[in-house]
């Protein structure tokens, strides 16, 4: 199992980026068996419980952090290749952007935000443009699958705007009796 | 011209939504979409509407932990509206206790118990057990010895298992409860023989219960039920009733008046012909109860459902 | 291990170099030189298919 | 009934209307997201789920199978035309396919790769009628030790036995273990990983798991590689037609194709993409011209377009049979069986049998649509990729979200999406495989509960597990392909390095 030395020549400090997963692994480790001593036995027939499962994982958690620290000693992690991190940026501002708005200005324009920003991080567009057609098509997906297949989607001024104008379109072909209050 | 059908455009925009104000509904399912709630929600919204009783309903969907996400947003939300409804069952009482969910169902208004479903114990059709004196005279002998397949902890099928041999006189502690996730996992288990009953809704079990693969040992229903053939409970000795019931409550801070007129509304539901309907091709029984006789109801409910679950050891 | 027929370690080798490769891909990355190889596949010409 | 009867009694489920409406919505759909990048069947099946409530169970999943077969066949448009492979499972078909076209024999690699497709999809779907009900009459023995040990098998192969590093395979699958762990415990009832939070109670949804790996940190990473050169598409030139000697030289790599890629994907091993490596080598291997190899060899786009539909066939063997998923497709179609009540196994096949032949069947009429829809018409599906990038992904985004806000309108899922989002971006950068994750998921949770199922049943006794001869046989074979390809890979390591630092020149 002992591998040759071939790689001496190679750079002799570790993989930083590996080690911190290490680190990561480890620390997921503790988290999981801190939070399986605290659980309740169980499983009186089963002789294990609950927690015996989650202490599994956590010890071989523990285990594969081990390993990765030699794997980062020894370079066993390929080549990164170098990543561009302001599109990354604009993406996840995007969805913090959709997030943040949901609640409030509803499905379209929270959505449509979301659209405009990844679509400015994948290559030069226009944002305004973006936003704009970001807005209207998510306007169009709203319509479709919360009036049409009935899924229940955050409505904000724009969604209202559509249920209006769409009832005020449907309202003469819909039978009298009933509807009328 | 052009002004004259702005004006008539913006006109109808600002008076439908104000007509059709006076009997809007908004009903929280507190489940994901699909789930028995959900069409419970949203078969009340077909039929509130295609019977005029309202003109606009809504449906919502919160998912979560047996109903408790939805319950407390749906107290925040619904503080003194008395257009928002939401809809929930037996499973919710279970799952606020084990939860230990913050909100219960005292910060909301009963307005009417709608359907429900009867538990049901079954044995596999080779099976040594004959009857429930059998399963009882089993359970006495040695509790470890009788698994229980159903659904998941804490749930109707657990607590009526608990309920079960703490009414026949054993410590429900010592019931072997093997819970099973939903959609036939638990027929699978006492099919092949893994279990030695299963425990569940007589939906669960139909269909092999009819090709003669299981056999109905007992029944939760007071009396006999027309589609299920076996006895009840009480006619094998074990005096107990338990219902899996569905039910519509409506927020908190509503007048008398309010509340009043709610349930007027949903006894107009329960007594329409779409709903009658609907719950034939459903499969649903009607248990309809209204307000006061559903408040009261659901009170000894709880305390009992608390009383089992700490004996069972899944509430301190 | 050691005198296992060597039909049998071939095919092992090729089915492990198709696995190691399958999930190379699988998560678009490229998999390395020596499992292409094992399966008849020239590297640089794998390199040029753009992803 | 046999099978036949069986299968002509599907046959009348999938012939009806709406189903055959749904098999061409699912056809159609999985050629355009297997001619598109960055979407591939996994994704779009996840984006869909939470739509789809709505629909009947049959029609919804015929529609998810025709996703599936449909992606297997638009990946090798672009591969051939473009040399960019839409699907992970076509990109051993840009290396013969696209040195074809860049031949002007684009029309012939097109249609060997379609026609393959349709023979080993025909082929496959039999072999997958005919093998179920046998399949099924040995898994109704199984218990729950049974199906315990079948998960650890099915752990060991996904995450570690094959794959091309142990520690990242294993690594990716804990990661996805620990996510399962999340929610209340089903045998107790107690909350495990939740700090408190109500939203984690019901644990990780796997479709919100699903489309943040897959959708959002493969557009980060995608994002993150920076400007590529401009594509050209390489214009179909000459007939369409293959000549009689492209037949000739294209059936026995069909057939051959078919009979690897099926078994590779019933096996639990995951994924279509090894078939295809694999039937390339054997290709190489048994061509009469191993030189034209790399220069545009026909069977080399014959064999793996076949392999590719037979195994997505053959992952429908286990999945169906079994509930046990083996590639991350079929781990998302299982989650679809659930939202609509329904426990795949063989439980299923008595229970619903019209469900179950009806979608095996439509699978017969989806091929057919299927060589209809991308042979006449492949002009119009590489227009697809013409879609500018920025577009095309604010699009994947836009749908991303909405099955998870149509599922669950909630900030807090949102935050999930992203921070999943974030750790599939994070995975690929270190070249971590994703689908382990996802399978640990859905099937980490069935393994803890059919294991404490197993040791409940027979009160404690952990001997149980080792007593039944199919759960020892299946531990037995976990065990052995956790250890054989770490003691081959340790002994092929010499030869490894000398290859590395050949190919580093």
């Amino acid at each position: 199992m002992i591998e040759p030395m071939a790689q001496a020549n190679k750079q002799r400090r570790p993989d930083w980026a590996a080690l911190v997963i290490a680190a990561g692994l480890m620390a997921l480790a503790l988290l999981v068996a801190w939070d399986a001593s605290r659980l309740g036995a169980g499983g009186a027939y089963a002789r294990i419980g609950p927690q015996t499962i989650p202490y599994a994982i956590a010890i071989c958690l523990a285990g594969l952090a081990v390993w990765t620290i030699i794997a980062a000693y020894r370079h066993d992690f390929p080549e990164r290749d170098q990543q561009d991190f302001p599109p990354v940026l604009w993406i996840v501002g995007g969805l913090i952007a959709q997030m943040a708005l949901i609640r409030y200005a509803g499905f379209s324009i929270a959505t449509g935000f979301l659209f405009a920003m990844t679509a400015r991080g994948m290559g030069k567009v226009s944002l305004p443009l973006a936003l704009l057609s970001g807005i209207l098509i998510s306007a169009f997906v709203w319509f479709v699958f919360a009036r049409l297949l009935q899924l229940t989607l955050p409505a904000g001024p724009p969604e209202h705007l559509l249920t209006q104008g769409y009832e005020l379109i449907t309202a003469p072909f819909k039978a009298a009796p009933g509807s009328a209050t | 011209m052009k002004h004259l059908v702005a004006t008539a455009l913006l006109a109808g925009a600002l008076a439908l939504p104000t007509a059709a104000l006076a009997a809007d509904y908004s009903i929280m399912a507190p489940a994901a979409p699909g789930g028995g709630w959900d069409q419970t929600a949203r078969s009340m919204q077909e039929a509130l509407t295609s019977e005029g009783i309202s003109g606009n309903v809504q449906v919502t969907n919160v998912p979560g932990a047996g109903g408790t996400i939805g319950l407390a947003q749906f107290v925040q939300e619904a503080n003194g509206d008395p257009s928002k409804l939401i809809v929930g069952g037996y499973v919710m009482v279970g799952a606020i206790l084990t939860n230990k969910a913050p909100v219960t169902l005292d910060a909301v208004t009963p307005i009417a118990r709608l359907t429900g479903e009867y538990e049901v114990i079954v044995v596999p059709a080779g099976s040594d057990i004959q009857d429930l004196a059998g399963l009882v005279a089993k359970l006495k002998a040695d509790p470890g010895s009788v698994s229980w397949a159903g659904g998941s902890a804490g749930g109707t099928d657990h607590i009526t298992a608990g309920l079960f041999a703490k009414t026949a006189g054993v410590d429900p502690k010592l019931v072997n409860y093997v819970a099973f996730s939903g959609g036939g996992e638990a027929l699978a288990a006492v099919l092949g023989s893994q279990v030695t009953v299963g425990i569940s809704g007589y939906g669960e079990f139909q269909s092999q219960v009819e090709a003669g693969a299981l056999r109905v040992i007992g029944v939760s229903a007071p009396e006999k039920v027309a589609i299920i053939n076996g006895p009840t409970f009480k006619e094998g000795g074990v005096d107990l009733v338990v219902q899996n019931w569905r039910g519509v409550w409506a927020g908190p801070g509503l007048s008398a008046e309010q509340t009043a007129a709610i349930g007027a509304d949903i006894e107009k539901l329960v007594n329409s012909a779409a709903w009658k309907k609907i719950l034939e091709t459903k499969g649903w029984i009607n248990t309809y109860l209204p307000g006061e006789e559903f408040k009261t109801q659901l009170a000894t409910e709880i305390t009992a459902t608390e009383a089992i679950l700490k004996d069972i050891g899944l509430v301190q | 291990m050691t005198r296992k027929p060597s039909l049998f370690r071939d095919l092992f080798n090729l089915f492990g170099a198709a696995n190691a490769a399958a999930a190379a891909t699988h998560e678009s990355r490229t998999p390395n030189a020596r499992d292409l190889r094992t399966l008849g596949i020239d590297p640089r010409q794998y390199h040029a298919i753009s992803r | 009934m046999d099978t036949f009867a069986l299968l002509l009694q599907g046959l009348s489920v999938a012939i009806q209307p709406i189903n055959l409406l749904y098999a061409l919505v699912g056809v159609t759909l999985g050629t355009a997201v297997g001619v598109l990048p960055g979407i591939g069947p996994a994704t779009t099946v996840a984006l869909l789920l939470p739509v789809t409530y709505k629909l009947d169970p049959a029609g919804s999943l015929i529609m998810f199978a025709g996703i599936y077969y449909g992606g297997m066949y638009g990946g090798s448009t672009t591969s051939i035309l473009l040399n960019t492979p839409g699907e992970s499972a076509s990109i051993v078909t840009a290396l013969e396919g696209n040195k074809m076209a860049k031949a002007g024999r684009g029309g012939p690699a097109l249609a060997t790769a379609a026609i393959g497709s349709f023979v080993a999809g025909l082929i496959a779907t039999i072999a997958l009628a005919f093998l179920a009900p046998w399949v099924v009459k040995f898994a109704l023995a199984f218990g729950p030790r049974e199906y315990f040990a079948l998960m650890v098998l099915a752990f060991v192969t996904v995450s570690a036995a094959f794959g091309d590093s142990a520690l990242r395979g294993l690594t990716s699958l804990f990661i996805g273990l620990t996510l399962g762990i999340i929610g209340i415990d089903l045998q107790t009832g107690q909350a495990r990983l939740s700090f408190g939070i109500p939203d984690l109670l019901d644990g990780v949804e796997v479709t919100t798991l699903a489309v943040a790996m897959f959708a959002i940190g493969e557009t980060l990473f995608v994002a993150a590689q920076g400007k590529r050169a401009p594509e050209t598409v390489e214009p179909v030139r000459g007939s369409l037609w293959m000549s009689a000697k492209d037949w000739a030289r294209s059936w026995k790599p069909w057939l051959r194709g078919t009979v690897i890629g099926f078994p590779i994907g019933a096996m639990p091993a995951g994924g279509a993409e090894i078939g295809t490596f694999f039937s390339y080598a054997a290709e190489k291997k048994l061509s009469k011209h191993p030189e034209e190899f790399g220069h545009g060899a026909i069977e080399g786009v014959a064999g793996p377009e076949a392999a590719n539909n037979a195994s997505a066939a053959g992952t429908l063997v286990p999945l169906l049979t079994l509930g046990l998923p083996t590639s991350a497709t079929a781990a998302i179609m299982l989650a679809g069986f659930q939202q609509y009540g329904l426990q795949p196994g063989p439980l299923l096949f008595t229970s619903n049998p019209q469900l179950v032949w009806g979608l095996i069947a439509s699978l017969l009429i989806a091929n057919l649509m299927l060589i209809v829809l991308n042979l006449p018409l492949i002009g119009l599906w590489v227009k697809l990729l013409t879609i500018p990038k920025p577009w095309l992904y604010a699009g994947i985004l836009l749908f991303a979200t909405l099955g998870t806000i149509g599922a669950n309108p909630s900030v807090f899922e949102l935050g999930m999406l992203l921070a999943f989002g974030l750790l599939g971006y994070g995975l690929r950068l270190f070249h971590f495989p994703i689908a382990p994750v996802v399978v640990g998921l859905i099937l980490g949770p069935m393994a803890e509960q059919q294991l404490r199922r197993a040791l409940a049943i027979s009160q404690g006794d952990v001997l149980v597990l080792f007593t039944s001869p199919i759960s020892a046989t299946l531990l037995a074979l976990a065990a052995l392909a956790l250890i054989v390809p770490l003691i081959l890979r340790a002994r092929g390591k010499g030869q490894v390095l000398a290859a590395v630092a050949a190919d580093n020149d």
